[in-house]
């Protein structure tokens, strides 16, 4: 097997088990209290600011941090088993997702010590959030083709241009912006830095980008002569293309590629349950495939979180854990379409009509964010050696 | 050589094309009805395509009207002109005049009680899920009583009490209860079950031609995208992973299509149209689950904003696929006649 | 709509109803007669020179072709009736096949009196059978990439090279022979000619080329300077990748590109009917989406007879029935694997079983033969003017 | 560090890779056991991985047993090695000798009828599809009672009748028949429903590793065949179409791969063993309908000779999934499971 293949067998130690278990009680004890209502794609659309600093109190926001910047020191592998718990809940996790799963190790890895001091304990709190500023308009997939620059005035810098399809950029607080500080040349990688952006500053403004399905949860961020010190340089200038790649890398690997309807398919199960239905091969037989493949990615994405403990190249192993999860969480979707008749609508009154609403209505997103399956399929296509 | 059939196609088109625009299905999402529009084809007749003139209609088909449902899908019309046409018949059929009054249809109508006294009738029950009831004046549905019998009941629906619902194209589907709802003797009609069986079936098949149009209609959208929309120096459609997402695409639209068309023909000839109509609605909701995820997929970030009208179409086909039965519910149907039978199924087609 | 996707609705008249029913009772009473066994890919696979000139008897055979030169000058409709009904029995249809699907109207358009003299009749009988010479090792799907040549030395051509995937060669009478008779120069498709040839001539040798499935129904077939005649060359000089091409349009457009695994279908129903199964929620449901495909399928298909009947393009809608058709031949196969557990085999007791394996064992070459996946849909995509 | 474990499978791997040849592979199709290499690998002591070395075994344990049987379905290998090993283990685990003849396997076990009399014991009924019944001494099986006791029966092959059957990977798979086969009291061992479960669960965790094994060689020779073959002037890896094919057979193979693997894990954990062995060989043989196509669109036309070794592993492919037990099967035991339960999934999971 190409070695870029081999995924080790991971299985969870006994007291990574016992963590779990605490998790667990911890979200049952919230949603007996009507904490939260289990959704769909919870991890992009449920932004709650109070359920962060909750999670921030149990020291799980930040967790594999260092304990001098806040976090707990803690395994990839601990941290694996509380964002798959609170995917697996549908909790409300989107605010301090970024800033937990990219932007804190971006900084530990890049970033001054200025910047861990500042930023990473209010991280760790849940109590300050980060937007992704990769994208730009009409770049498409080619993501290097960025024009938004920042030029050196004296002391400072003045920051110019735009960044789309930022999630949460009107809620949240920070950006790491991927910017020109060099002139464009044929090689269009190099001059780019990453800078950390303070999304209140002036000159800097948010337009809403309604969703088709009529929710508000991405922006188009303009800048406009935003002064920005040397102090919010992350890493090295001109190493910006690098750094960004390497951020994205965090981005496919975890739990949230396959998850993102797992609240639909615990409904589902809920429903039939209750159903007095004695053609039940159908259920049975259809429910049958969606845990083999569920088991399966758990196995994956775990081995996964096991490789990056162990600072292993893992890439390539995620680019094909989001593809297959992706189709994973539709095939929930169309798989309850065909076990349980129903018109789904996002304010029925059954909860599965609603599940069923959401899941589909952001199911095209499954594939956008965090690379398309075209753009998964290449990277795969070129770790393959073709 | 251009039939007349051709000429109200291309005028109805036509018509569709100016003035159902994006801005006209967003308002109406927000519940405003296009009642211009809407003035604009009832006066045009295209509200009475396939009854006879003489009996004050516009002439023409049902195979006509058919293929003018398609065009509205293709459009994503926020109009009320299936359950139009449908009821215009149905009165038609019965032997009764053209209504004055604007009428919705249900073919939901399982749990719903009929009580004749001396004066008229009492109804009990819900009719679930009745498109543009804050619209119309009356609902239409056949309703089959504990006897066995079948009518036909036209429903004032400032007698009913209706409560807001709509599916996830912001299309509003309503729930109508009756409690004990008094209507006259003239608002139910007897009919026999044939009558009732093509009421549900025209119902079907109309909801079949919106979710054709609509295919063609992302098909039509992620064609054009594919040329216009440059990425890496050159429109993406030279792509080979995207051209062959289209050649898909247009396989599901076409085929989608043909057997629309087939079932919509099959009511002239009266030849199977109840199954071909089943089997179009199994076949095209079944399109659905394939061809949306590739209309987004060669779209992108772009199709999944409001802005772009993509979703106009795909939140439609993904109603409308469940929408009087998905292809679970049919396919078993289909399935179930298929193998009670003592034929071979070369035999049954 | 795109002009080249409109496809007419056409229905059956009652005179063609009529025809399907002899043509049904024709079958009945040979398979009551116990004269074959119903197979999948029977087209392909099964090679009968009796069944052949049984239906050359009836004028099956040719139907479409003119009365003088044996035919019946039947509609193309009529004729899609006789290869409908042939194919959903598994009748052993394969000898006379590319004759009268290919070999007949390349001759009607383009060849001498002499040749439609000479071959015609006897096609129409059901007697005499045609091979396909267009592939050449090593080509792949670049068909244009044709070695084989013709050379004129005084008034007779000397034929060199090789064909592959020549279904039948071995059983068969004569090729259609796509070579060079012209010196390749940059454009590859100029220079190309077509020509008759006895495959029992001197020179001809036939080497199999033993399937995956153990049979032999393909070959390579090399030519070691065969003589040929001016009166063998089809249509002009030079114009064979034209004339080729045009073949090639017949071959997409028939019920043989969704019916292959269609027998399988009929015994599925057959052994489902036989089992006293409380739970067939499963079954109605699965079985009942491939009915609604067949239908769909024969409803395209019946319309692309239609066009041809009107001259009218049709390759672009043939490539489409033929991706769908594939998929459906497929998709029959894994039905009938999750609706009725069994172990499939070549030499099964059970006739399910036999049906299944040799539908199985055949399915890779469902999608190659008359253009592979890829190919039609790039036909699509150009169609579409990509 | 290199392991001896891994020193093991680079062994066994070397061994398979330069004995086990494409017409090693036909020959066996053609009733030619590979005698010479069987021999080879029993000396070695594959056949006895897993075995205690105080019991004459190997050592090593099943964990490593399953890795190598991986191997094994990596080069389509015409041997009874899966069936020798489990039937060796459960004579230790019965605290038997291991024994000096030759044993089959089967773990079907419906429709036999065991009854003791003073002897010893009569048995009545047929093991279907068993495995090289040709070269095997023994038929090795677990057989319920109607009492519900279990039994691990050893039947003497020569005492029986065997018809003739083969899968279509050509691999033999014959029908043994019992009737009034009486055997003796030694060779009928009580055992509990706890090893007969642990017994079928490692016969079903054996086929799958191998078609773990065969899946991860039909991606190494469609991306060797993408890098290789080339048209219109480059290697056909380089087109779009092909590139997204192989990344999702590499998604197929892989994830198949890391089930298996957990699978085989839990042997030693113990842990949810028999859940884990079901959901691997359900998500396997429900890969495979997806993988095997592509392998063979890469492959075109070369691909489907007999001359290519690419059939020698999809022909099994095809025929290991639907050996004991398809995913049909299992998926519905799964769910059963899933669905009898009062706890949500997770809970379950």
């Amino acid at each position: 097997m190409e070695a870029s293949l081999q995924l080790p067998v991971s299985k969870a130690s006994h007291s990574l088990t016992e963590f779990r278990h605490e998790v667990r009680a911890f979200i049952q004890k919230e949603l007996d209290a009507g904490s939260f209502q289990p959704d769909c794609d919870s991890w992009l659309a449920g932004f709650s600011r109070e359920w962060s600093m909750k999670m921030g109190e149990k020291g799980w926001v930040g967790m594999t941090f260092p304990k001098e910047y806040g976090g707990q020191g803690e395994s990839n592998l601990k941290r694996y088993v509380v964002t798959e718990e609170m995917l697996a809940a549908g909790a409300p996790v989107a605010a301090h997702w970024i800033a937990d799963r990219q932007t804190g190790p971006l900084l530990l890895k890049y970033g001054t010590e200025y910047q861990k001091q500042t930023f990473l304990p209010r991280i760790c709190k849940g109590e300050v959030y980060f937007s992704i500023g990769l994208s730009e308009p009409n770049a498409g997939s080619d993501l290097a083709n960025i024009h938004t620059k920042a030029v050196k005035e004296s002391d400072e810098w003045l920051l110019n241009g735009s960044k789309i399809w930022t999630s949460g950029a009107h809620l949240q607080d920070y950006m790491i912006v991927l910017c020109r500080t060099e002139k464009q040349t044929e090689k269009k990688h190099e001059g780019l830095s990453q800078f950390i952006v303070d999304l209140r500053a002036k000159g800097v403004s948010i337009r809403p980008i309604t969703l088709m399905t009529g929710e508000h949860h991405f922006n188009e961020v303009f800048f406009e002569n935003v002064r920005l010190s040397d102090e919010m340089i992350v890493g090295e200038l001109g190493e910006g293309w690098k750094q960004g790649m390497a951020e994205l890398a965090f981005e496919r690997s975890g739990p949230e590629r396959f998850l993102s309807t797992y609240p639909l398919l615990e409904e589902m199960i809920t429903v039939l349950k209750q159903r007095a239905d004695a053609d039940s091969t159908y259920a049975y037989t259809e429910i049958g495939k969606l845990v083999a493949t569920l088991v399966t990615l758990r196995r994956m994405s775990f081995s996964i979180a096991q490789l990056l403990e162990e600072d292993q190249p893992a890439s390539l192993v995620a680019s094909l854990v989001k593809d297959l999860g992706n189709q994973f969480e539709n095939t929930i979707i169309e798989t309850a379409r065909m076990l349980i008749e129903s018109e789904p609508s996002t304010h029925s009154e059954q909860q599965y009509e609603r599940l069923l609403a959401k899941a589909m209505l952001h199911s095209p997103g499954f594939t956008l964010r965090g690379g398309t399956t075209e753009i998964l399929r290449s990277i795969v296509g070129k770790g393959l050696g073709l | 050589m251009i039939t007349i059939e051709r000429m109200l196609i291309d005028t109805t088109e036509k018509l569709f094309k100016q003035t159902c625009t994006k801005e006209l299905i967003n308002d109406s999402e927000n519940g405003i009805f296009p009642k211009i529009f809407w003035n604009e084809l009832d006066s045009m007749g295209i509200t009475t395509i396939g009854v006879p003139e003489d009996c004050d209609g516009s002439g023409f088909t049902k195979l006509d009207a058919f293929a003018v449902l398609k065009i509205a899908g293709s459009f994503a019309a926020p109009i009320p002109l299936a359950e139009s046409i449908i009821a215009n018949w149905q009165y038609v059929e019965l032997g009764l005049p053209l209504p004055n009054t604007k009428q919705t249809i249900s073919m939901i109508n399982e749990d719903v009680d009929l009580q004749q006294h001396s004066e008229g009738w009492i109804i009990n029950g819900t009719f679930n899920r009745v498109p543009f009831t804050q619209w119309a004046d009356e609902l239409v549905s056949p309703v089959k009583t504990t006897t066995g019998k079948w009518y036909l009941l036209t429903i004032p629906l400032n007698l009913t009490t209706t409560a807001p619902d709509s599916n996830i194209a912001g299309e509003s589907r309503n729930k109508v209860i009756c409690q004990n709802t008094s209507i006259n003797s003239s608002q139910v009609i007897a009919m026999t079950p044939e009558h009732a069986a093509q009421f549900i079936h025209e119902t079907l098949l109309g909801r079949t031609m919106m979710m054709a149009g609509a295919l063609q209609q992302i098909l039509t959208m992620s064609i054009h995208h594919a040329k216009e929309r440059q990425q890496f120096g050159r429109p993406i459609g030279k792509f080979q992973a995207i051209k062959q997402q289209l050649a898909v695409l247009t396989g599901l639209a076409t085929s989608a299509n043909v057997i629309a068309d087939s079932a919509a023909t099959a009511t002239v000839d009266n030849i199977q149209f109840q199954t071909e109509v089943k089997i179009a609605k199994t076949y095209i909701s079944q399109s659905i689950s394939k061809a949306v995820p590739i209309a987004h997929q060669i779209h992108a970030a772009i199709g999944f904003t409001h802005e772009h009208p993509l979703h106009q179409y795909t939140r439609r086909l993904w109603s409308w696929r469940d929408e009087y039965g998905s292809e679970a519910f049919w396919a078993k149907q289909i399935g179930e006649n298929v193998l009670s039978s003592s034929k071979s199924l070369w035999n049954q087609l």
